[in-house]
């Protein structure tokens, strides 16, 4: 066993050591290293997942990750994810940390590093202060392209310091959420007790008054939904994005019944009184704009 | 007929062979103690070398063996008195998870926890004990309800996980969980979870935020069924054992990371084969567990429990050197 | 506009001033004066609602007021249900409250005066400090011969005082309701009022700490159910009692939908969460007696 | 084609006179000032008189006017912006009740009530403005919400009653109302109840737990429908107007009981002929209240809301001598 850090590490407090580019100038260099779905090996192109149309990249930047033919969301990854949303270079990231291998799960530190080759991201999320239109607060991004956004140790533990660095400063906290199936197999039971650290994590941190805003995107499923992704004051999502606990698959072979047409999706979730509301992804940064400014 | 693992044949062929000679012995009225002694010393420490060899696999087995105590079972066993409540004023009444009072030493108690069922019929009714988003919301319910007694809440975790249907999708299942997992986790009264057969993932999690969290011997415990993780490993779900092996789910490996804090021992070859025994242990770990965490002040309580999770996870901070990478 | 008791008086604490004759001395007295279901108009006699049967008052009495022909549950009144609940010589009631006539409501007080007459009751509730198997609570009746056992002022009034003594005295309470339409039409606005005031007096008993049984008997409908009578911290039935906020009837008319057979019955109740079991009558005060041993 | 009350209709043709003399006089461009005044004077006394003369079921029927603002109209009229939320949580988004974060002079309020539709397509959408559990589940988790961030509370009620249909009963309607009153009793923000048009009985009241409880001059609120007291009274609903005199439910009435704390008078004619006069009205009020009732102290907030509802009920206590019977 690794000795591990006990303790409420909050953020760190220097200064930013990383910038991130903005929507403008991502614009000019389109072919920045992403995890967004639908990469076609050319750096200049993206292939629609829905209707197959080629997209010259820089036309899917303008149009926030949305196929122009057809209105399919892609998959974002983080950091295309945080352009999207944050004000010009007023992201600060959080302290790195990265994945042990605690189960000795074979394969698992080599999956790692193909993640965070891939997403650059150490691991799943991408987690720090930012400025949405000019208001502060503590934003966390779920990449799905790192092992399908599972949570893991990592992921729990920025979680859970993100909403003690919102209770410590008195900020906000928006996570944007999009796991696959939740959980992260390779990490076996720590992996599930982070669903219970986040969750608590989430609880104190309304315990102070402070404001938590959930944001789904495709998918979030599995032990991230039913966990922090849930616990919203208030919880958004983007049109279409599965949202649930078990897999439609699983559904489907449990149940041996037929599947509504639309099951798990937003707007299901809608209808069964599980969010808020479902916001479109070019609205999305002044919509979460709004509801900080709402809850000052 | 009764479900004989591959693993315990030679002892039941043994324990049979015994059996006939006693029958032999008692009829033709001869004295064959010192050959009776032989073979039961030889039953007893082949008992122990199998129980004591078993693979992650034959547990997983072993605590979904058909005759192993079922919660009410289990209630029986372990409590005085018990009076089920029902529904969660909401939607319905799961049969899936039942909860009441109970009486331990003269003391009222809200036990909660997963039922199977014991038989096709049962099963149907309580859906193979895998709760619906009302399951949870009872259990949420009476245990809200045991704060404001100020009663302690035992729950009994025997559960696949929480079930993956259409209807449980549409009322909520994942929100359920995240606030079972939430709310259980700042109700000022003692919590014991007893991992009693299956605790799988979510499902169980969602009841299994305590002060003590226990596990007998032979009850598992994983984020993910080994079918499950087989099946995403290697597409193949004949490959359960392997996967059982990986994911360290007994009670030995969970002990060992801290993740409970202590091993019901289960009497040798396992609850099935000796319901009142099982019980007896369990009363006598939930005894001294609770009269422990009695003693602790309430707002303590829930700073403890807070911190036992908090501290949970394994990972490294990364050099700053590193860290320069341009984003 | 009478002038009425602003503030909170609870019960009086003088010594009992009224009998209630106990199970066994009622067997010899069979033809005490009651309202409960199914009467022929001689007093030793009963008629059942269900089969029909003639049943003999001394049989019906030693039987619980269940048919012992077809098991059917006759209507009690307040006096006859507290017989069967309550231990010989412990009840004590409140002080009598009577109603007044607030909106000037024609015929109301003429009402008034039949429902006394036929209930010996001063309204639709019975209530005032006893002993159920050893154990001092707070227990309240609701005679479904007062006007339907509709809440107007008295019934409020009452309930609310009922809550206010078990505070004063840390008594648990139990109330065992039965009220046709819940609403007393004649006293307007001043009924639906009774509603926040009886549910905001369970409130603050709550906030106690102290327990409150709630049993529900044919039927608890309207307003009776949307108050008090739905806020027990565990609330019980009897078999096939009505249970519900709008009547079968209103229902039916609205929705010109098929009515499930076991519409708002206590089963149905159960089987949608709603109620914590169902307790046959015989066993209806062991049953109060045991809850009341676990939270004392 | 506008809905035009019987007793509008000499105001009516008297306007309608007024304007036909009045495009005259433009087209031929003589003078009749004196004249017009005359009869705008004549048309003004004409109005107040029908207004002042209103019976209780004629003002029930104001309440009901198809033109009249529902919910969402008012929210656009009073607030400067309202972000809508949506669901339960547990089962449903039930879209007879609506509910969000408005903001009333540069500080957010949470805004819930009723939603009646428009036209018959609306209608459906809407069930009618008749709420299901899942409706009052809404509201109440908005109002749990708005304590948390300190956010006072404003419900627009104008509902006939909560919906009585199989699913609703099915799902807890009775049960939902007595927990939307309880838990509204205790929230520690000021809370501002308005009836704009129809209040009616537990389906109202159920979110008509305030600190301030307004009324519009032409809304009612009454404990049962005058249709329903009719046929329950003389089984003949068409004397809904003889018992609508009976049940004392307007808004003089009721400010007369003290149930009320204050009428918001309605542009002559009623809130239909005027949605925008109406808007400013309300929200006139709607400061006056909020500033006064923003001063007092939480704790004292919800115990002056307690005793403003312990104290109401009409009884007399009996005589001793009369007590005396033995029962
Ligand atoms: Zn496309
Ligand atoms: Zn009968």
């Amino acid at each position: 066993m690794k000795k591990v850090r006990p303790m409420l590490h909050v953020f760190r407090n220097k200064p930013k050591y990383a910038t991130v580019r903005t929507n403008k100038a991502s614009q000019d260099t389109a072919e920045i290293n992403s995890s967004h779905s639908g990469q076609t090996g050319d750096p200049q192109w993206t292939r629609c997942d829905n209707c197959s149309s080629l997209i010259y990249n820089k036309e899917l930047y303008k149009n926030h990750f949305v196929c122009h033919h057809c209105g399919f969301y892609f998959r974002m990854s983080a950091l295309e994810r945080l352009q999207l949303l944050v004000d010009e270079n007023t992201f600060q990231p959080a302290e790195p940390l990265v994945s042990v291998n605690p189960l000795d799960f074979p394969g698992y530190p080599d999956k790692i590093a193909q993640c965070q080759n891939l997403t650059q991201l150490d691991d799943a999320i991408l987690i720090g202060e930012a400025k949405i239109e000019g208001y502060s607060c503590v934003l966390g991004i779920i990449d799905f392209g790192f092992i399908g956004g599972s949570m893991g140790s990592v992921v729990g533990e920025q979680i859970t310091r993100g909403f003690e660095y919102g209770i410590a400063k008195q900020l906000p906290v928006v996570v944007v959420s999009g796991g696959g199936g939740g959980a992260r197999m390779q990490e076996g039971i720590f992996s599930l007790m982070q669903m219970a650290k986040t969750a608590q994590a989430v609880g104190r941190f309304k315990q102070a008054g402070l404001f938590y805003l959930s944001v789904l995107t495709h998918p979030t499923m599995g032990g991230i939904y039913a966990s922090f992704a849930s616990l919203g004051d208030i919880i958004l999502a983007e049109p279409k994005a599965l949202i649930g606990f078990a897999g439609p698959r699983i559904v489907a072979e449990t149940t041996r019944q037929k599947i509504p047409p639309d099951f798990q999706t937003a707007e299901y979730a809608l209808r069964h009184g599980m969010i808020d509301g479902i916001v479109i992804r070019s609205e999305m940064k002044a919509t979460i704009g709004k509801l900080l400014s709402l809850h000052l | 007929m009764p479900t004989i693992f591959e693993w315990e044949k030679p002892l039941v062929e043994l324990e049979e062979k015994i059996q006939e000679l006693r029958n032999f012995v008692y009829e033709q009225g001869i004295d064959f103690k010192d050959e009776l002694n032989d073979l039961e010393r030889k039953a007893d420490k082949l008992r122990k070398e199998i129980y004591e060899r078993l693979t992650p696999w034959q547990r997983v087995r072993m605590a979904r063996h058909p005759d192993r105590p079922t919660t009410l079972d289990y209630i029986k066993l372990i409590f005085d008195d018990f009076f089920e409540l029902h529904g969660d004023r909401r939607f319905g009444d799961d049969q899936a998870v039942v909860g009441g009072i109970a009486v331990l030493d003269g003391e009222p108690v809200t036990v909660i926890g997963p039922q199977k069922g014991r038989d096709t019929k049962e099963n149907i009714v309580r859906n193979f004990g895998l709760p619906h988003p009302e399951g949870y919301r009872k259990a949420l319910r009476l245990m809200q309800q045991a704060e404001r007694f100020r009663r302690p809440i035992i729950t009994l975790i025997d559960v696949v996980g929480a079930y993956p249907g259409i209807e449980a999708e549409q009322r909520g299942q994942g929100l359920v969980i995240a606030e079972c997992i939430e709310q259980m986790s700042f109700l000022e009264v003692p919590i014991i979870c007893i991992i009693t057969g299956e605790g799988g993932s979510g499902g169980a999690l969602a009841i299994g935020v305590g002060d003590r969290i226990l596990m007998l011997e032979h009850a598992w415990y994983s984020v993910i069924s080994p079918e499950m993780c087989a099946t995403i490993l290697w597409k193949d779900v004949n490959k359960a054992a392997d996967a059982a092996e990986l994911l360290r789910l007994t009670s030995t490996d969970l002990l060992k990371f801290g993740i409970i804090d202590d091993v019901v021992t289960e009497p040798i070859g396992g609850a099935h084969r000796d319901h009142e025994g099982t019980g007896r242990q369990i009363k006598a770990f939930l005894r001294r567990h609770l009269s422990e965490i009695r003693k602790v002040p309430t707002d303590e309580l829930v700073r403890f429990r807070l911190e036992r999770f908090r501290k949970i996870g394994e990972y490294q901070t990364k050099k700053l050197s590193e860290t320069q990478v341009e984003l």
